[in-house]
């Protein structure tokens, strides 16, 4: 089993669970964070002083399934994210292995619990 | 003795002006919490300085040159130094002023979350210089419409002005609804409504809460005078029907939004409550206290149904449904007079409507389109969708709160 | 000139009532505000829908027929169209509905996070139009209790209304808490009780600024006449002490809080103001400024050990502490009169407290069992758990702040 | 006859003296706002706390003995039971309370989000009771300067206190500030000043308006007299030139903000607005409407520089702009007097500021470092990193709210 | 070295954390969370308008730990969330592998350092 | 390539976000988390009752970094959280393994995408 991780702009929640649901992903945790990277954040301004937000709101998605399945997963993820050819601060996939898991629920583990 | 007794009446009817415009001045806080509550926190520090603004522009604008056009009363208020008659001409005029800053603050709400900022600045400006105090000048003020005909004739009755502020100023949002389209992602591909949510509900219900008191000044304000028994009934009884009125409108749509959804929708309450007043506002002082409740409580129907339509049906996108609560439970305000004041008729009443609504909805899509042509009149989609906090304000409203 | 004299009297006290009346109205907002920052967020906006509603409810049932039992002003105000004598009949009762619904207001916070709306509305429309209005006719309405005993024989004296109005609420609001128990999750297994905190203080604090403000029109109204230098003194001196309770009962309740708990502990601040301005409510008219200062300051310390005895040991579970403020403070304030009103007793004093609380609290009690009988009193479990937003009113409050 | 008319006109007078002071004891949740809005949410409700707490302790002393140094009232009020000669003795003290209130409020911002609680309390006992008043006592009181001379006779003339209130108040700020350093992160070790975004616009923004109303008791109440045409004249054209001058400060500040930094800054916007109140408070009574406007404008350019100068410049950290609103601009106002008034001088003027000046700041700063000896001044750094409303008020304002 | 991340109702956060202490666990770390699984979203309302909220506010608790100890934690999770039963939503357990833990403080890395 | 996750005190978040970026590090996913470890919550008081607050505020930093990196990364964290010999709370860095990093925008993968 792995957990993709994807890291994604919020705007685009929306439509990455569905395109997740259509191809029958039943789990996802969705976090607030905040990201750092290519695309720079924007300049505020406060009482005259103006000062960079270097974190972005972004979210991130863990997404636990079936190793055969992390290549559909990936590729309907950025069929969603990547709008218009691309543009910087799309995000980024990671692919981590998962040793276990386990519904609490049921007590299922492995690939079922998925 | 008879001048000292002059002297405590004109004391007594100015302090009463005074007090209930500096009610009035209240709504505009009460304004910018209700719409501050309804849209989302990106689009908050925005709507806060376009209400702040808005009220600065129209207290300029008016004292410069709209106050003189709709009453006449001086260029740069050049004539209000000298006394009034019966209270300071000082005192009729900040009573006044804090009305068409209302007019303007209704704008602000419909338009909400894509206008450019500044664009809707000198949209003020226009407004509340010219646009309102024109018609203004021939509902109060007593001119003929483009000296073409009075309304007066036809017993035009706008008490304290259902349809001469809140039509108006509804008319003029929903010109700009119209020119503006509605905000991104609000309709999708099949043209359903997606509800946005207001980001804090207990500001927006602050806001009602002040709306509903400073109505008090609006309504109570209008009967001009106090300084006698018979026009101390009347502002008292005035009182009574606007708070019967906005009792009325709270428990009708509350009961409405419970029958009809299933529960008790607080977003309608907050809009029975203001649609409660606004139904009274035309007549205010010729209702029982059991038929202005029974006026508010229509308001309070009509507002639900309004909302519901406008969004789902017309495809009007109004984030804190000013176009539903002022202008057309205004028009209802309008058409309830002669319900119960016989001197009223619905022909009259319609005529002024239509006067009202012709021009003001009129020069202002047309001030709208020019705006457009000139400097654009909205935001680009992407400072949409990071807010117009940071790029019109440079700043959000809630800078440490982590939102989803 | 006698009449013209007159006239002016007439207008001054109208307008006096009515100020004042705006002010207690406003309350309305302060308890809304108040209860919103003191209840967690996942409740907030059941909370704003109840206190707008229990507001808009109280306001019809009292025109209905409420005021014609307190003060026999006649059914749906059929009495108040006519002049009064030396004031505005409809100013009155625009001064004396607001009361109604502060009472009803003070229901609202103890009984929150758990019990279902429209029971609570339920009980609001009993309460405002049978429950508080007959307990008023026996006090400032002058009528005999149940034809049995008049309270005014005993010298029972209540200014503006610390037991007439601040305990009768508690009083219901007591039997309330006792039929619904307290929150889930309130008391653990070894009945140890869990802070369960309000959300937003500034909110809270908010809410007690304007109730504080609003208590001016509260207690300096309830002088009921203003165009004499007489009643122009007594108000002046009214406002004096309701502001010197205010500030002693926050002064106290801070110091306590520093000594006790070793911080200054906010929420016993706003609950020290408050309990100040219940303390001196029954009696603002007789004491010294100081006087007032100490009877606040008492207040203060008392709501600050009757919070922590009914959370702690009693197991009464009040969110907002409206019972230590408005009920325990309430009795305090009625004692406190005789110590600087030469013409009231004590023995007087509990017997009008006795005959309100027994009267309110009974008929509370027993109306609150009917309706759990009927209709239920209390949402499920897990609509508790999700926070009543969602089961009553289909929404958040904070729909974009992500809470822990 | 003479009798009945001169009851009126003392009612009216006191009645006028009661509404204007609720107006302003009504800014003391301005303030609140404002301030809890500007502060970051970890020391929001610590500053809730200090606002409370300051208004009860300035009530408190100002009865206890302040008023009498100021104005010969007595000790205790004992003077007040009595009546007045035109209006009721209670209500100039409830009218004179209020202000002195303000002027401690004007203190509690600047000094926010690390100084311990305890200390700023202890200062606003002295300050409330002695500074203050004996300030006051020179200039409205008509005392000699200790003993030395009159104020009276240089012609320094301040209707409503731009410089014996607001002045007043940032000259203890800025003793404070001074003694207190600025914020732990404020400047980085090249001195670069980092902005810390207060957390809730909407309650700043709220904050301003409730100013903004209140603001028409404090100069329009400063008339002290109504019941004559005269009067009556006055109040209302104080009224219309304070709402002006808000208006000309926000318009002004925010173009200049727009201008200057390409966004309309809403902290720019509120500031502006009270910049303006600000600086027609020391002379409402002569200007034009449109004079008003203007001088509220330069008040609120004036503001904008201020706040980036002591900011940037001065390393001056004052979290609410206080030093720069009420302090600079406070000095602007006395300045602006001779403009419109041919009665007063720029000289009278300047040492009128200088004598408020040089006494509050240097008995404050005594005060402050004794104080800083005495119990110590300053939180722990630990305390400020996580914020002061854990270590002084053991408790978070907004506890479910996740923050940044 | 093991990372045990667990998905669970907020409301079981305070029984969770103190049944872990009481197995000596000592740290965990806890995120805000918006899951999407069986248990579906409720509905709301907004102006008359109903919605579906897809996402439920969920608790994410991460405790890296020893390896001969994750059978234990697994076990002490599930009794303290599967209550009465076991309900839809009750959350569901991931484990993975860590590679390395260092505590900043001391420079400890290792099992020492869990 | 690794993962890197760190745990750090909130008021460490600017300092660790630039020396990352001093040494090149161009992706960072920041998390508001709740902390549970050997530094003791607070106490807190609501009306007169006092309760300890369990979980104190943490930030979670992410940072997805290729294997012979993974060394230097972690020292500048160290350095810039261990400020003045070390407190407790200072915080934890996890590391574990990474199989797949996918940047949306172009699809690159593997250590060009980090
Ligand atoms: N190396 C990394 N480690 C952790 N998170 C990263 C890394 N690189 C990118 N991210 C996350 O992905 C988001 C998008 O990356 P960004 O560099 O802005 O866009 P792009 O993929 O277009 O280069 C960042 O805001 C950050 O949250
Ligand atoms: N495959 C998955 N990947 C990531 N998170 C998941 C996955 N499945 C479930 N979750 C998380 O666990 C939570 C509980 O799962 P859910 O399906 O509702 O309950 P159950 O375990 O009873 O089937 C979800 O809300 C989601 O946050
Ligand atoms: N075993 C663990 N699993 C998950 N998170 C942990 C673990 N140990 C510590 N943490 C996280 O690291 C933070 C710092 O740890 P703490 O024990 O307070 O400090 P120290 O490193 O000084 O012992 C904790 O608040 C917690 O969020």
């Amino acid at each position: 089993m792995k957990m993709v991780t994807v890291i994604i702009q919020p705007k685009r929640l929306d439509s990455v669970r569905e395109g997740l649901s259509e191809i029958g992903v039943t789990g996802i945790t969705a976090t607030e964070v905040k990201g750092f990277g290519r695309q720079k954040g924007h300049t505020e301004l406060y009482r005259g002083a103006e000062f960079v937000v270097e974190f972005l709101p972004k979210v991130k998605l863990e997404i636990a399934i079936t190793d055969e399945r992390v290549e559909q997963v990936i590729e309907t993820i950025i069929a969603c994210c990547k709008v218009n050819g691309g543009a910087i601060g799309d995000g980024k996939i990671f692919v981590s292995s998962l040793e276990q898991v386990i519904r609490i629920r049921t007590g299922e583990s492995g690939p079922d619990a998925v | 003795m008879e001048n000292q007794l002059f002297e405590l009446q004109y004391a007594i009817d100015t302090f009463y002006f005074l007090v209930m415009g500096a009610l009035v001045m209240w709504m505009a806080a009460g304004f910018s919490m209700l719409e501050a509550g309804l849209v989302r926190s990106k689009n908050t520090a925005e709507i806060l300085t376009k209400n702040i603004g808005l009220f600065a522009i129209a207290c300029t604008m008016y004292m410069l040159y709209g106050y003189d056009l709709m009453y006449g009363g001086g260029v740069l208020l050049n004539g209000i130094s000298g006394e009034g008659e019966t209270y300071s001409n000082a005192s009729d005029f900040y009573f006044q002023v804090v009305f068409v800053a209302t007019a303007m603050s209704i704008v602000s709400g419909a338009v909400a979350e894509r206008m450019k900022l500044f664009t809707f600045f000198l949209f003020a400006v226009i407004f509340t210089v010219f646009i309102y105090p024109l018609e203004g000048s021939w509902t109060w003020g007593g001119q003929e419409v483009f000296g073409l005909f009075d309304l007066a004739d036809y017993g035009f009755y706008d008490f304290a002005g259902s349809g001469i502020v809140h039509m108006a100023g509804a008319s003029a949002a929903l010109a700009g609804v119209l020119v503006l389209g509605p905000r991104k992602g609000k309709y999708d591909k099949k043209g359903n409504s997606k509800p946005m949510l207001g980001a804090n509900l207990p500001l927006a219900t602050l806001g009602t809460f002040i709306l509903w008191m400073g109505w008090f000044g609006f309504n109570g304000g209008s009967v001009l005078a106090m300084a006698s028994k018979e026009s101390a009934d009347a502002v008292a009884m005035v009182f009574v029907n606007t708070n019967a009125a906005a009792a009325g409108g709270v428990i009708a749509a509350l009961l409405l939004a419970k029958t009809w959804f299933g529960k008790a929708d607080l977003t309608m309450a907050l809009n029975g409550a203001l649609a409660g007043l606004v139904a009274i506002t035309a007549g205010p002082d010729t209702p029982s206290a059991l038929a202005a409740t029974l006026i508010g409580s229509v308001g309070g129907i009509i507002v639900v149904f309004s909302i519901v339509i406008l969004d789902r049906k017309l495809k009007i996108d109004d984030p804190v449904g000013a176009i539903s609560v002022h202008g057309v439970v205004g028009l209802w305000g309008l058409l309830a007079v002669p319900l119960t004041n016989s001197d009223v008729g619905f022909a009259g009443q319609l005529i002024g409507a239509a006067t009202i609504f012709v021009w003001v909805f009129g020069a202002s899509l047309a001030l709208w389109f020019a705006l457009k042509a000139i400097m654009g009149i909205r935001v680009s989609a992407n400072e949409e969708d990071s807010g117009v906090d940071i790029s019109e304000c440079g700043m959000e409203a809630y800078p440490e709160f982590v939102t989803k």
